[in-house]
């Protein structure tokens, strides 16, 4: 307990995670402080690229391996299953209609990829190593969930609602493609390709890191001005609950198949972390019943908060001390 | 110069609609459009701005399109269906235009 | 297809006068409006362009609002002592909106 | 509250011509305008999307001008020259402005 | 004199500087060259993350002091003080109507965060130390002016026109903002959180710079050509006038509460500058009918150019010869 | 053969090459991913600054000669000379009218400065050097064909078309003006100069460039996409066999000038190349006729990957082969 408290507090400390608060304080006061979404999106498409590339290679590295497959077959059952989960647990614990539980659960089941990366990066600090292709397990798990939810809502209906285009948007969509993408390229080139590029996708990336936690806090603190009118304590609560409920599975998930300490503790974060890219864009096309505001807040203003300071330092000591 | 009436119609909808509703157009057999972004806004569910987000869920575009009058309601009858789960604004104004030839 | 009047207003104004306008339009119990980018433009005060810059003084914004008919003088009484001192420009269109509950 | 008619001329064209046209509004004695952005389209010559685009070659602007009535001829013949080669969409419509003195 | 101007020589073939006259030299040449808005934007928030967060992690090596306290209260004295001479001297030298004086002396009294910055890269690359806190004085010159100027239009008047709204505007502008919280950062993790984040913040930061500066010599450049319609030579002269006045004040404070030579030379620059970022936007709100083009030519085109060229290479010659 | 086949796998397999298939990939199998405007005009920005820049810099090194001047000479005349080839073999082998024709050759008188940094980035790989100021000769070769173009189009017919705005646009060309002007703050400066911006210029060059060519992939492959209803057989036929042509003469001018293998396989890369910036802005304004996709897709979807692929490889073997 003690360790979880000193490494909660070390990683609380980092200019990562203090970047993150900077963020909130300054959209919760208010402050005109914004980046542009250009710039937001930049960001964005380098953390994935250089994420999906360093699995690559290190997965190069390795060579594969029969715990690479058990592990992509986990991740995708996990995102189908959570959401289910997620769904019962918001029926008895609030009141959200069908539609609107169905697609708070889908962002449960998928993936938040900048929870996944911090604790990657928490992870290095403490040079615990896991393995390198934990991104291809994040990319798995993106879709499945939606599919869930879709089924939640429109199970008995008889509609089905999923176009060839919306397959498409949730399978080819841009994070997928792109981290997917760079997985195969690192993979493909090894560290020759590495050597290439490392000062660029190696160097700069925990400041990169930094300044787009910042634009998260911004967002997730508007967010959370707007949320007093909508957010019922109980969501609020389920958004703390639930994170935890998926970290324990992962944990159970990550200790049968074997995966080293550093592994689990990744497994865990992907299992709690909720998306706030992906699954809103889906949702808003699929379900535009759906209340944007109960899904993002919960995701980006509750859940990936708490992940990032409370949730990540728990799953690595658990992890640690389990494996 | 001669002008000739046509109706400007412009649609809010959220920017994750943007392909679907291309596509819609494109059925519909209009092809000349044009796609503005948007910064921000409010409505019923509440204020939002584009600053800093990633995701294109938290967005809108505006869709401009002239057409002349007798299509109209043919656009709106096509067009209509895929904005009606959503959140989009249609709204429709008179308007003069050049070269009707191309409309 | 179903059509109601309705105004639509659109209100130029400085970027740095966002938060004010935003404020005095839900005073105005304005709660529906779109907000625009805007590039650049020449005006009294001479030609202008975003290129480049950091500062929001150097730019505009675009409102846009449609409203029934009979809310439009009490819009522009309210938002309007904010715009006098200010170098906004403000049109207003008649124009056709669907689902007139909306607005 | 007193409004004046007015015309909102919008038109959309080429960006590389951008300052061509300035210039021409300038010649035109025309001296208020606002350049919007813009993301997309479709015509007859095709789809097109600024995303990931370098080259100016691949875009559109939208330039926004309200002036007085009396003064729209002189517009359209001073500026039409310079779109008629080119692709750009002129639409004009009705409107009503607060403050006259300023068009 | 000589020491100066082989100092200013080796200044102005700098990469930053020769970058900042490739800037004015395209926009003035009428070439379409631009960087556009959202990358400007990008590489403003790099700088002052960078600048705020390596002067953090400076303070906590050196340790709080009395000097820093001084230099904070200077500081805020001097951005107050600064006003009211441009404004004396804008009604001797100009006849700009009191709106518009009071808005440019505004300018003068707060400052240029890139003029600072630059300053401390041509420290840097000198190996002249100076205080890390100088940011934070940076920080709190910012907004004072601002009020200073306000109280020289409404004075007499009974008008206030300072409501909440402007109030938090000022001192919660996204460049204060930003500036304190990434100094807080560095303070709180020091130079165990600088590791993490310096191949980042240290190692691009002059490539960042040029091409800043480039983008600004192409704005300058562009309220140049609007310049002569407006820009009496009065204004021009006052404008180089001014930085000279602000910079002696400063040499005196600096020299008075006993900083290093480098502390001096940007205590000097901070008041030589002029504001064109956070002031100009706070002038559109409070001080509308003030004339945009005027204040952006003093502080832009004319004065930010003198600094980086003539002055700062001045004030740092004369800092070091005092102290 | 071999040799050619062997380097052109390594050069397939490099992240870069890799990263551009995957952008092709994504648009093609329409994933909505993209790159915005803005970020992808910075990188741009980015590499015209550091590749003209580190020219300049080598051209202060190695001294001016009288080769840097017989270069630029030839890079003149054979920019302004292949749009003809090129409008002649457009008019044996395809229906194109006059407009057009002249239209696509222009593009491939002037030059694509993306292939020509990626062949520097090839040459970088293998360790073959070359002449710093060849980028001096990427930049004169961007504007002749321009004029060579319109002198198809016009000729006969009395019209000029080219008023004083169209030469100063043509002339003073963002990309040009960013180069010319790097190249001469690299060539002032010196090795200075560089030691104080080369983590900014030089380390991250290789990732930037990924990340351009990725965003260069998704732009090509929407072009591909629209292309089947204009594009015919003969046109694609072009767009493969024009390039070669180019490459040949580019080598024989290149040997009789006595450049290093090294500088002859660029100034084949740049008679190859085809333009997709600067020559579609001016042909919008100067040919509006003209059809933008046709010549797009010729230069950006047939060309540009050609190039890319097999193109380089194959000039970096002959070049090497006869130098
Ligand atoms: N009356 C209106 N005028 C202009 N834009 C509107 C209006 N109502 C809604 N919008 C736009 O449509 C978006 C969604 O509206 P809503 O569905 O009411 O939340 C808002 O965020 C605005 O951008
Ligand atoms: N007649 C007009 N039509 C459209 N936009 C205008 C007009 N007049 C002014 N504007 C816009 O309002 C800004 C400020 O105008 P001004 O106060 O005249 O300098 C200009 O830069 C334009 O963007
Ligand atoms: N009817 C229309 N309504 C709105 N925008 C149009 C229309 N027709 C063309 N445009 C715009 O003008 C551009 C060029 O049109 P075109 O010359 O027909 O290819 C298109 O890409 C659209 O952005
Ligand atoms: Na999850
Ligand atoms: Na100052
Ligand atoms: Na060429």
């Amino acid at each position: 307990m003690g360790d979880i408290l000193s490494l909660a507090g070390q990683t609380l400390v980092s200019p990562i995670i203090l970047s993150f608060a900077l963020g909130l304080f300054a959209s919760i006061s208010r402050s005109e402080l914004s980046i542009p979404e250009a710039v937001a999106k930049a960001m964005s498409i380098y953390l994935l690229f250089a994420i999906g590339f360093k699995g690559g290679v290190s997965l190069n590295e390795s060579g594969m391996s029969t715990s690479l497959v058990l592990s992509l077959v986990a991740g995708l059952i996990l995102s189908a299953a959570l959401p289910f989960i997620a769904f019962v647990l918001l029926q008895v614990m609030t009141n959200l209609d069908r539609t609107n539980a169905a697609a708070v659960a889908a962002h449960y089941g998928s993936i938040s990829i900048v929870t996944f990366v911090t604790a990657i990066s928490v992870l290095d600090q403490q040079s615990i190593t896991s393995e390198g292709f934990m991104v291809a397990v994040a990319a798995v798990m993106e879709a499945p969930a939606i599919l869930s939810a879709l089924y939640l809502v429109f199970k008995g209906s008889g509609e089905t609602k999923m176009d060839a285009t919306l397959w498409r948007e949730i399978l080819l969509n841009g994070s997928i493609v792109l981290l997917v993408g760079a997985f195969f390229i690192g993979m493909i080139t090894g560290t020759e390709g590495l050597t290439q590029i490392d000062s660029f996708i190696i160097a700069p990336f925990n400041g990169v890191l930094c300044l787009f936690l910042l634009d998260m806090g911004l967002v997730a603190g508007r967010g959370l001005r707007q949320a007093r009118k909508i957010m019922g304590f109980s969501l609020v609560l389920f958004s703390f609950i639930m994170p935890l409920i998926g970290a324990a599975l992962g944990c159970g998930v990550g200790l049968a198949i074997g995966l080293s300490s550093g592994g689990i503790a990744l497994l865990m974060t992907l299992c709690a972390s909720a998306s706030y890219i992906a699954v809103p864009a889906a949702m808003r096309v699929a379900l535009p019943e759906a209340n944007p505001s109960i899904y993002l807040t919960c995701s980006l203003g509750f859940t990936f908060p708490f992940n990032l300071t409370i949730g990540i330092p728990v799953y690595v000591a658990v992890a640690t001390a389990l494996a | 110069m001669k002008t000739h009436p046509a109706k400007r119609i412009e649609i809010i909808i959220e920017a994750p609609m943007e392909r679907r509703f291309r596509t819609a157009l494109e059925n519909a057999d209009i092809t000349g459009y044009t796609i503005m972004p948007v910064r921000g806004g409010s409505g019923r569910s509440g204020d939002w701005t584009r600053e800093g987000q990633v995701s294109k869920a938290g967005g809108m575009i505006a869709v401009v399109c002239i057409i002349k009058e007798d299509r109209l309601n043919d656009l709106l009858e096509k067009v209509f269906p895929l904005v009606e789960r959503h959140i989009g604004v249609v709204s429709i104004t008179d308007c003069e235009v050049l070269r009707a030839e191309r409309f």
